[in-house]
């Protein structure tokens, strides 16, 4: 079997999904369902003591999917610890997908906060899973610090745009010795597919599931556009050609050459 | 006497103990986590943890996210 | 069902694969399989009298795979015209993959004689699929000659490069009331899937199936890929964005904000 | 006598018709189509065409492509 | 002196103009200028009988600027061939800039009318510069019939979207034996740049001359762009690397390595 | 005048070269005096003592050049500050580009040293303007930490690839309150535009510029794709269109219209 | 009598010729360019050619195109 | 006696000065900068610094870099 590994855990689906921006928990949860993923994102939030909110949790198997629960939100490295440490007495198991984004406009994750979180939530025991920018030393950087995979970027979050970091993530993929996770920007299937075809471990996509008329039809989408590329990537692809090369034989034609 | 809690003043009664907090809030302890003063909670200690004045708790709770 | 109206006869799959280039027939029998395609085009050449091959139709079942015979090799109307004759005189249905590529070099379609081949053969009663540049004018008068489908190139053939004629393919897609088929230069997955999600209604491979270890774990990886984005382009994909969106809420802090 | 077939010379006996040279050729007349001077047989035609000195004809098969 | 000719006429500057869409006929002569441009193209229209206006005419001096009369609006080759007539009789030389489109949304140019025009125009004397799809195979047929350059379009007119051809525009620079201009969609100075650098003759720009506060400053602007390209292309590239290459050296490091 | 300035010193050039790779002095010195660049980086190494060379500074006129040492070499922020000092010691201006690059295959810049090493060298009083990843995060950490300027690469040094990290140097700049000039990758003028179009105050270009036949030419090249691209800046580029748009009037046809 | 210039219906007066008819126009006749009945004149032709009755007349002239 | 320079191991005569060691390596003090045992050394040191058994010194010099 073809599974995806991380920190000794075994996942038949390479594809994570985010739970942010559904219309509702019924979306949410046939998004989930139709996509076959493992592993779902959440954030942790105040209660709002106005009006509490049922809780989400109450629509998710927790034995069906691993809660990975983000730092979303935290500025710095304290914070990120803070609600990592959260989390984890929240009851969920010690997996944080860490994410440090100073930067409220485009959201994009601090190096230096996150390698500093890293290094403190991976010595407290956690399975850290870091959003990163797509650079290719920072994330040998978090291999070296213990995280057990590195979640690069492929634009910024919620753009929708693909892999925009392309050039980048081929080394990093071609550098890891732990599972990289495409996060952010994969707005299409094809997108998700070129990132497997590439050698990505896994993808994590919220954005273009929760934004569409149908998030069951666009997940199953997904399911099969990283199954496209994770067989493509297996079977193993050929190479681009800047001159064209025939399908048909270029012989045998109905004339008498010279 | 007062708390703050998720950044705001509440008036509670005095010695009142987190577990009763929470249910005043009607908000499910198991849905729920809660930080005293910057210290984490476990559910066991709701029902022993009294609060006194001017105690600043987070309530937080799961929501979606990416 | 969704599914593939060419002629009024219909498929189930919008994967349709060329035979050429595999090492062995029964690499292209496999691939054939894995891919679930229903439509397989092969090429007409003159036998080797000094040492016949065995036919490559014995490997194929009539009544599983609707046999597409190409006119590669023509360099002219009149010479496309011939072989599409020929091929129906095989016993093969009216159907033909109409190829005019006058330069042996980059093997790419002659627009003109294409169209003057189209009108000929649309009137001799063939079910013709143009193989095309990514060229929307021509794509409307070959639909107004009558050609049952159109099929622009993504990229010139066997180059596996993906979708380098998009913004073109886009216009031919939005203009078109014939199904189009992009054909030539899809090297992956994740390249079907783009064209699937632009909203063609098929494509067809070959060099990038052939073209590799494993012909049927490939083909297999195509066959999702363009369900993939089959799939996409019918939830409704959403649009890329210049800004960043968040995926985890904005509010609810563990901080009080100004 | 010699007929031009796929644009070579070959020689084969006088009267010899399309479905004999085939054989001849061991080539199976499900499989192929043959172009006798610019014109289409069909294999009905076969055994009834009898071919004459300098009849040109084209033999040809499906092969893959794309 | 490395000079553009066609047709037996040479040129210092390989930046032609559109004269369409500018604020004013200032604003037009201001960018003329500034562009060292030594061919305009200009359209022929009705004159409108209830307010006549003065004649672009007698703002472009005739002696510095060759003017190119296109056919714009045609939308079939008969079109074409009377408004290139009628431009020869207002006095131009027999120069056209041959465009047929018959869609008037997305104006793309047909191969096949374009193609019968300027079988007719050449007949006729003119000397024919045909806008057309960036189509190899088309730009061929236009050598042999005898025009003196070939304008394929980089993306679709006004879109500003640069080099979207880029495959097929680098296959007809690689076959023409006449002058390649690369004609519609070049949106700023790189885009030029970029179809010099491929070694494209020449290229036209109008509407981002147009459409900016600033048309003298934009057009100076395109000229350097041209000119820096086309300097690249004489010197001569470098290819592209996938692996990193150190530009300082990589010995004589402040440590004894093993 | 639109002049570069940089910790307070102007510059009338906004491509600076390095000196890495030239053929040979006389090359080296050909293309400075072609490019019009006021600023040039060099490496520090150690002396050979079997066959002391001469140095290349007796090439490089001080007046008329800014001599930029790099710390190319340095795997962390100690051998970086070393090597700043060093180059001080030289009786150099307090200039450094510093380069911190602890994988020798794709010489990619470590996020935490460069940062780190930032913040020593601005304190001990240079003008310190670090090469680094295309981070938006990272950039405004070291602006914040004094540094001049800072470098983003456009793709892996050495690979002409171009602005292979467009997205994010479209933040960086949009974000920055001090020079962006963009290193590394550009292979071709229209890179060097393209990034000048995108608002970036500067570029640092060497590969290119020594690994051709004609340095001088390439150089001038280099110099007018800048300003091409500063100048369409400067004058307002247009934004890209889906929807093609008429360059010439879409009235006053030859047709009497329904 | 009745004219159709540039699509449209407009009285002249008799014979009146076509230099004539542009000077009515207040059209200068060096910066236009003429089509009567699909045949084009050339500008020594405008004072002597005489229009009559439903001629069908086109005048154009350049325009700022790309 | 017996010194480091640059990563390898140099006889020189006891007690040179780091002024006489550059002239005997034919070294232009202009154009090389001098560490030694990790203390940059100014030009104007070169004369009056004498060196000792073992000294690690590393001299270098500003070559082509991008």
């Amino acid at each position: 079997m073809d599974n995806l590994v991380i920190a000794g855990r075994s996942f038949r689906s390479r594809l994570m999904i985010g739970t942010g921006k559904f219309s509702s928990n019924r979306a949410m949860v046939s998004a989930m369902e139709a996509s076959g993923c493992e592993i779902v994102t959440v954030a942790l939030r105040r209660v709002d003591l106005a009006n509490p909110q049922d809780s989400m949790l109450q629509h998710i198997d927790r034995n069906r999917y691993l809660l990975l629960p983000n730092t979303s939100g935290a500025r710095d490295a304290e914070e990120a610890v803070r609600l990592a440490r959260l989390a984890r007495a929240a009851g969920c198991e010690p997996w944080v997908k860490l994410e440090v984004t100073p930067d409220p406009y485009h959201l994009l994750p601090d190096p230096v906060e996150t390698l500093k979180a890293a290094e403190i939530l991976v010595k407290e025991g956690f399975i850290v899973l870091p959003y990163m920018p797509a650079d290719p030393v920072l994330a040998k950087r978090l291999e070296e610090a213990g995280t057990a995979a590195v979640m690069p970027l492929g634009a910024p979050i919620g753009t929708n745009r693909g892999l925009r970091t392309r050039d980048l993530l081929a080394i990093i993929i071609e550098q890891a010795r732990i599972p990289v996770v495409v996060d952010a920007g994969l707005g299409a299937p094809s997108h998700a597919a070129e990132a497997m075809e590439m050698g990505a471990d896994a993808v994590l996509v919220n954005t273009a599931l929760a934004d569409t008329p149908n998030p069951a039809g666009m997940s199953a989408a997904f399911a099969k556009g990283v199954q496209a590329g994770r067989e493509a990537f297996l079977a193993g692809l050929g190479g681009q050609r800047n001159q064209a090369e025939a399908s048909s034989p270029l012989t045998g034609f109905l004339r008498n050459e010279g | 006497m007062q708390l703050q809690i998720n950044g705001e003043a509440v008036q509670a009664e005095d010695r009142i103990d987190v577990g009763r907090l929470l249910s005043r809030l009607e908000l499910n302890p198991q849905l729920v986590v809660v930080e005293l003063n910057r210290r984490i909670l476990t559910p066991e200690d709701f029902s022993e943890t009294a609060l006194t004045q001017g105690d600043v708790l987070e309530i937080v709770q799961f929501v979606g996210g990416g």
